[in-house]
């Protein structure tokens, strides 16, 4: 019991229960089927996401580029299947390709000349959205292939959707590797203390280009699996990332200077702030009210999971020292 | 003796809706003999943005300015500015409110826009039903007029119509996925009626209603997305309110060509009048559903011309 | 030891200078409107306010910390400002007052919230971001205040000096100086340096470390409500779009400025006239394309290219200093 | 052939305005223990770290069994049987003791994932062998300083290699933890053939297990490869320093009976002390012994507000007071407090000498409108620094780049320069050169004979009985007992550690 109560999970569980219950108390609609096929479709597409962000935070840094790779990788896949009449499979590969390259290019610089990701995906954001915008001249795509809509839009059995599938596979396969494997241990190691895993024999190199790559593919599949859902590939895609990208992994007790991360904290994170924008739907808040309520729901979320670390949150740094 | 006139043609941001004024500028060019008219884009959605992109025009020689403002209060100053450098502008698609030294509004009103489609949703409704409206930004102060232009044909309905929810700030794809699924959940089963009035809420309400196979709600959406008309030819949006982005560049760059030989706006000219402006002249806002999907094209092609033949006499003295 | 390069020279002001310097130049001669004076007067007052942003950003980044609510909290600051002066009647220059007063305030609950609770002043304001803006808009219901006073209004697009230059530039020029010097020259603006670079150090050094930080949100808010001031001044009327959904369009030249400027993101150092050259170079670099015609849609394409290489640059400027100052 | 199994030669490195190493030789021979000695910045831990591929030299060249070889990597010279416990602490703070031991080579299970429960296996081995009692899945944040160092050695250790290199293991090991580690050093020698290379201030150790010694004086050899056997304590402190050692005792005459200045009365406190009573007189040293963790540094940071005191006062000349913060103890009280963790308390590593050392007079000389420019603080706290022989090319130097006995310099000269009444010192000459460290034992002296009264924590017994002037011993967070010293190290070390283990 006492060991459950350490995890970073555990008190977001709770509030996850307790909060469901109590909604569902007063909205009885919000355990209907078609509710639940929602809220996990909508939890399906930014846990990708979140956790894309979370292992450029496990490592200390920040990827403000997350949504400018989804935005790109998703009017290239679009844009190929309709454009080019390339059937899925490659135009997958192609997208997931995107990704990775950007990645790379984002882990590369940063390692290199060792100036902080901040600034170097900063300008990246601009670089990848630019070639969006560049590309489709703000113009979407239309024409997906069906099966990318079925895939978007059906259900396996009961409220499940499809698109539920990939998002669960890359969560027990971030766990993994987050928790069972040396490259994902050496960058939470890396995260916690950069001159000492470079002490330890941790290359800095292997680590931050891994992690960059890592999450260039993250968001590459994020990108794809919100045009499955869309049914359309539109330049937005990936605008709106980047704050929930943060917000879930540090609900989840995540500590942006790095070192510490929890997938399935980050998990709970994202269904949290999924049903609180759900609950604001279903409770028919006021639209002028919605983005007070919003606001106070993430402090109440972060507080009740970072009461307990008071002490170590306290004064930690979003960067650490360069 | 005012030299070639070179129009720039500047909408708010990137945005699909704008993409039929970089041809109808091609062809003012072509049919009117003037210098330019150039579809410029600002890179985002941001007033400062545009308002640096149409400084930037000014520095190139552009000497008319076409503009969607990406604010109706605060773009005022820099039209200002550009009249008093000699350089006439005016408001394209979207008004400016008044006091303006834009020359004239042309457009779609669109509190009356939003006040048509809702009374078409509540024909459609037979004038009784629970009814929905999906919208953009609140700060966006045109969201507030449509808002009340909604609520104003609601309450002309005669009670028999409620609105049971306004979902608002939904400008983006991906949260008005979400939030509008999670109405559909919520009171999917309640509602009987749904009018969107902006781009992005109505090709995703037009998709969940087409995902969901529903076609007992009736949808009015608003512009022209392939995703809106596909659904209304699929028979789950009951219809869209549409705008003339097209009529508006070719229409737009032409009186700025007139306007720069000389011309001067009748002192009676029938213009008309907005909550925003009293010289507004409609571009063309024209209803279409199942049965006239097909030809809307021809539809606004015709409102243009008709507009264009009699421009001149309505509206301008031209020196001779 | 070797001193053959000044000073100066080694910081990343002076390669930001450089970079600005030829930008000028390529600009210059690559375009035709480029040294008009419509365009000079334009860009002065477009960097006025990034210069202003930028600050207001840095000196929270002093706390190794970041404040997403700048832009909700600049506009709400200028939406008070603008209820002031056409709801109330309050003159100009209480009103400039009271609003610098409200925006400090909106600062120091950033402030008092992250040091208070030691949740993390990026979700702090994350999360004041939403609650600033949704209290606007709620209280304003989305309404512009356009009816100010002329003399505010005309203030925004006096020109001086033979018509170059907005008043706003200097105004922004000063407030750096005025940074510069309480950061350089004051016992306070040293406790605030120090306080971000090692807060334990620091508080056991005899520096109330929480009560520096709180300073250090009040006067981002400041100047953030002094850069909402500014633009209001300039679009001649508060509204409540006018710095994007949530105030979303500050954050870019808000980063930019202090990041180009060689402000370290982990706290503890500022460079103030770094600031203000980081904004000036974003600011000429986006005008710059605008006027080449490289096509808008690929002009934050570029603008990231050009980015990128200025850091890369400032980076191997680094590099080829400190090689220089080995002793042999 | 010679038999020696690490050879360097000729090395030399340049840091931006520091030439580090200068021509330094250095020879390790099998199965010895060779003791690499030198003042605070004389380039120890830069050769260990040119050894271990973290540095790259600028010249020379580096043998390995005759062979020459150049590493770039930390991995490379660890492939190359090269183990090292660095001066730093470089555990992963919120890893386990196990995962951290196993950390380089992290036992997988057949599916390729780490197995966790080997993981614990593996690594209590190490514990074991280092006599640890540790529980492998313990957080290493959750461990006193002492453990995480001793840790440190058994992940050294974990690799099995033939050479260690030891950067000053002992610092914040107790006696005992000391003399364990000491015979586990000595059979690993006679047992498994390896050869140590072992960095240390306190010469009591070198003269207990080392074989040779190289000297370092700023970067060029003192000495190379001298047999112990041919050196006593003397010599080798003239080649340290270039001078002899002195040896300094308090002889002051404190008259007990006097009022106290500092007066603490049954505190109770959050972090568990319990009933502490303690008085401070005018100019004494007060000596606060204790293994370390019998907290001693807590109950500092209760008394300057960092902490919750539950119950008890504090009086101070006979009129309580209630202290909030540090500024309060500082600006109030005229208390300071320098830190035993001067990477992280006690100095802003990225900042410069001058604003490290005048941090805690700003206050007091800023002049109208918060004035205050470098000048001002330069006049104040030159003397100081001058004093301190701090050894640095500039004020502008950044901290981070001085050697770590230098760095130390700095935290002590910001409080002299702040010229409070009342003076907590925490172990201050960890890692201080024996230079320094008389310098640093002077200094505390001649504070007190000004007046100052001093607090001085310490686990170095010998430091102890030759500063304080009553000794109070504190255990398991409350106070065990209390000595008047009489500087009779026999004597009074039996005395307190009599308190202790009662
Ligand atoms: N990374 C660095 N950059 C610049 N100078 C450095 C760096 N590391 C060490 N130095 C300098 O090199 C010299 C040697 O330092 P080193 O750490 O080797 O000394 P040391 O003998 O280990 O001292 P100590 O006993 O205090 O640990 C010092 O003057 C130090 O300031
Ligand atoms: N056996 C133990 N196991 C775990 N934690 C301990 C143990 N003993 C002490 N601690 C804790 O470890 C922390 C570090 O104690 P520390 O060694 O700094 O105490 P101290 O007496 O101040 O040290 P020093 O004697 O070196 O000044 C304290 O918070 C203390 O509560
Ligand atoms: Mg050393
Ligand atoms: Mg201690």
């Amino acid at each position: 019991m006492s060991a459950l109560l350490k995890k970073d999970w555990f008190g977001l569980g709770l509030v996850l229960i307790f909060g469901s219950i109590l909604i569902s108390l007063f909205k009885p609609a919000f355990i209907s089927p078609f509710n639940l096929y929602v809220l996990m479709l909508s939890v399906s597409l930014m846990l990708v996401v979140a956790m894309s962000q979370m292992i450029i935070i496990a490592i200390g840094q920040m990827n403000l580029s997350v949504g400018a790779i989804g935005g790109l990788v998703a009017i290239s896949f679009t844009g190929l299947m309709e454009v080019y009449s390339m059937s899925i499979l490659p135009a997958v590969l192609i997208g997931l390709l995107i990704g990775l390259a950007c990645g790379f290019i984002n882990g590369y610089i940063t390692v290199k000349t060792g100036i902080s990701a901040f600034i170097i995906t900063l300008a990246t954001l601009y670089i990848f959205k630019g070639m969006n915008l560049g590309i489709t001249e703000a113009q979407p795509f239309y024409e997906i292939p069906e099966a990318v809509k079925f895939f978007g839009n059906a259900k396996i059995f009961g409220p499940i959707p499809y698109l539920v599938i990939i998002p669960i596979i890359i969560t027990v396969l971030m766990w993994i590797l987050m928790n069972r494997t040396s490259l994902g241990r050496y960058m939470l190691a890396y995260g916690n203390n950069v001159q000492s895993s470079e002490l330890i024999g941790i290359s800095s190199t292997k680590i931050v280009i891994y992690a960059h790559v890592i999450s260039g593919l993250l968001a590459a599949i994020g990108g794809m699996l919100v045009v499955c859902r869309l049914q359309l590939g539109t330049p937005n895609i990936g605008d709106s990332w980047l704050l929930p990208s943060f917000a879930a992994p540090v609900i989840g007790g995540a500590i942006l200077a790095g070192g510490k991360v929890d997938v399935i904290a980050t998990a709970f994170g994202v269904i949290l702030v999924s049903i609180i924008s759900q609950a604001l739907v279903i409770f028919k808040i006021d639209p002028f009210f919605v983005q007070i309520f919003l606001g106070f729901m993430i402090l109440l979320a972060v507080f009740i999971n970072r009461y307990r670390e008071y002490r170590e949150e306290r004064r930690t740094k979003v960067f650490s020292d360069e | 003796g005012h030299g070639v006139t070179k129009v720039a043609l500047v909408p708010g941001g990137p945005h699909p809706y704008f993409a039929a004024w970089e041809q109808a500028g091609l062809d003012a060019v072509e049919d009117f003999g003037l210098g330019k008219a150039d579809y410029r884009v600002p890179a985002e959605w941001d007033l400062s943005q545009q308002n640096e992109l149409i400084e930037s025009l000014v520095g190139q020689g552009y000497n008319a300015v076409l503009v969607f403002p990406g604010d109706a209060v605060g773009t005022n100053k820099i039209l200002g500015e550009l009249d008093d450098a000699g350089i006439p502008t005016a408001a394209l698609a979207g008004c400016v409110e008044q006091p303006t030294q834009a020359k004239f509004c042309f457009g779609t009103d669109t509190g009356h826009s939003a006040y048509l489609g809702t009374k078409e949703l509540i024909k459609a409704l037979g004038g009784k039903g629970k009814i929905a409206h999906f919208t953009g930004f609140l700060v966006d102060p045109n969201t507030t007029l449509r808002i009340n232009a909604v609520e104003q044909a609601v309450s002309e309905a005669g009670g028999g119509v409620e609105i049971i929810q306004v979902i608002a700030d939904i400008d983006a794809y991906e949260p008005a996925d979400e939030k509008i699924n999670a109405f559909m959940a919520a009171q999917g089963s309640e509602v009987d009626g749904i009018v969107t009035t902006a781009w992005v809420p109505a090709v995703v309400a037009a998709q969940a209603l087409t995902n969901m196979g529903d076609k007992r709600i009736k949808m009015v959406g608003i512009d022209h997305d392939e995703v809106v008309l596909k659904a209304i030819k699929d028979g789950y949006v009951h219809g869209t309110m549409l705008q003339n982005p097209y009529g508006q560049g070719y229409i737009g760059s032409y009186v700025m060509d007139k306007v720069r030989q000389g011309c001067e706006f009748k002192a009676d000219a029938p213009w008309k009048s907005t909550a925003q402006t009293d010289q507004f002249i409609d571009s063309g806002t024209v209803f279409v559903d199942i049965s006239d999907v097909d030809t809307y094209v021809m539809a606004m092609r015709g409102i243009s011309l008709e507009i264009l033949e009699t421009f001149d006499s309505t509206y301008l003295n031209c020196p001779s | 030891m070797n001193n053959k390069i000044p000073n100066f020279v080694k910081t990343n002001q002076f390669g930001l200078l450089i970079l600005v310097i030829v930008f000028i130049c390529i600009f210059s001669f690559s375009t035709d409107g480029f040294t008009s004076r419509f365009n000079i007067y334009a860009l002065s007052r477009v960097v006025a306010l990034d210069i202003m942003i930028g600050l207001a950003m840095m000196v929270v980044i002093l706390t190794g910390g970041l404040n997403l609510s700048l832009g909700a909290l600049g506009v709400s600051a200028a939406m008070f400002g603008g209820w002031c002066m056409e709801s109330m009647g309050i003159p100009i220059s209480i009103t400039i007052i009271l609003v610098l007063a409200f925006g400090s305030f909106l600062g120091w609950i950033n402030g008092f919230v992250t040091v208070r609770t030691g949740v993390h002043s990026f979700i702090v304001t994350l999360a004041t971001m939403s609650i600033y803006f949704g209290f606007m808009t709620l209280l304003t219901e989305a309404e512009a205040f356009r009816k100010l006073p002329e003399a505010f209004t005309d203030f925004g697009s006096l020109k001086l000096f033979n018509k170059y230059i907005s008043p706003l530039l200097i105004i922004s020029v000063l407030t750096c100086f005025v940074l510069y010097y309480i950061f350089k020259y004051t016992d306070i603006g040293r406790k605030l340096i120090a306080a971000g670079a090692n807060p334990d150090a620091a508080e056991l050094s005899g520096i109330s470390v929480d009560r520096m930080f709180i300073y250090c949100h009040m006067l981002s808010g400041f100047l953030a409500a002094l850069a909402g001031i500014m633009l209001t001044a300039r679009i001649g009327a508060a509204i409540p779009s006018m710095a994007g959904h949530l105030g979303f369009d500050w954050l870019l030249p808000a980063f930019l400025a202090p990041v180009l400027g060689g402000t370290l993101l982990s706290g503890g150092k500022v460079t103030v006239f770094g600031t203000m050259l980081g904004a000036i170079l974003v600011t000429l670099i986006n005008n710059g394309l605008y006027l080449i015609d490289v096509g808008e849609f690929w002009v934050r394409f570029f603008l990231g290219i050009i980015l990128l290489g200025a850091v890369l640059l400032d980076r191997a400027r680094e590099y080829f200093t400190v090689k220089n100052s080995i002793v042999s | 052939m010679s038999d020696y199994i690490l050879e360097l030669s000729n090395i030399t490195k340049n840091f931006p305005g520091v030439k580090a190493l200068d021509n330094a030789n250095f020879k390790l021979k099998k199965k010895s223990i060779h003791a690499l000695l030198g003042e605070n910045g004389a380039g120890k831990s830069t050769l260990i770290k040119i050894i271990t591929g973290v540095y790259n030299q600028n010249e020379g060249k580096l043998f390995l069994n005759n062979q020459e070889k150049s590493f770039s990597s930390p991995n490379e010279a660890m492939n190359a049987g090269i183990s090292v416990v660095h001066q730093e602490r470089n555990l992963i703070r919120r890893f386990s003791v196990g995962e951290n031991l196993m950390l380089t080579n992290l036992p997988k299970n057949n599916l390729g994932l780490i197995d966790y429960n080997t993981v614990a296996k593996e690594s209590k081995k190490w514990l074991d062998i280092m006599e640890l009692d540790i529980d492998p899945n313990t957080i290493v944040s959750d461990l006193t300083v002492a453990k995480m160092q001793l840790c440190e050695i058994a992940k050294a250790l974990s690799l099995e290699s033939k050479i260690l290199l030891l950067d000053e293991p002992t610092s914040s090991l107790s006696p005992q933890d000391t003399k364990n580690l000491f015979a586990l050093l000595k059979r690993l020698v006679a047992e498994q053939d390896v050869s140590i290379v072992f960095v240390s201030h306190k010469l009591e150790e070198v003269f207990e297990i080392c074989d040779e010694v190289t000297v370092l004086r700023d970067g060029k050899n003192a000495c190379e490869s001298e047999q112990i056997t041919n050196l006593n304590r003397q010599k080798l402190v003239k080649l340290m320093i270039g001078r002899d050692e002195q040896i300094i005792k308090s002889k002051k005459n404190i008259d007990f009976t006097d009022e106290s200045l500092l007066d603490l009365q049954s505190i109770n406190t959050d972090l568990g002390h319990k009933n502490i009573n303690l008085n401070l007189k005018k100019g004494e040293i007060l000596g606060l012994y204790g293994l370390v963790g019998a907290g001693r540094t807590e109950l500092i940071k209760c008394v300057l507000g960092l902490d919750k005191i539950n119950s008890g006062q504090i009086l101070l000349n006979n009129k309580e007071i209630k202290i909030k913060s540090p500024k309060d103890a500082l600006e109030k009280y005229k208390i300071g407090y320098i830190s035993e963790d001067r990477k992280k308390e006690g100095l802003i590593l990225m900042h410069d000498v001058l604003s490290n050392a005048g941090i805690t007079v700003w206050s007091n000389l800023k002049k109208i409108l918060s004035f205050l420019n470098d000048s001002i603080v330069y006049n104040k706290v030159d003397p100081y620094v001058k004093q301190l022989e701090v050894k640095t090319p500039s004020y502008q130097q950044i901290v981070s780049n001085l050697s770590g006995g230098n760095q130390q310099k700095i935290s002590v000269a910001k409080w002299l320069a702040s010229g409070t009444d009342i003076l907590f010192i925490d172990e201050p000459t960890v890692g201080i050169d024996i230079k320094t460290k008389s310098y640093l034992h002077e200094l505390i002296i001649e504070l007190s004979l000004k007046g100052t009264s001093i607090i001085l924590i310490t686990s170095d017994m010998p430091e102890m009985i030759s500063l304080a002037d009553r000794i109070i011993t504190m255990k398991d967070f409350k106070v065990v007992g209390e000595t008047i010293n009489n500087h009779n190290y026999e004597e009074m070390s039996s005395s307190i550690m009599g308190n202790i283990h009662e």
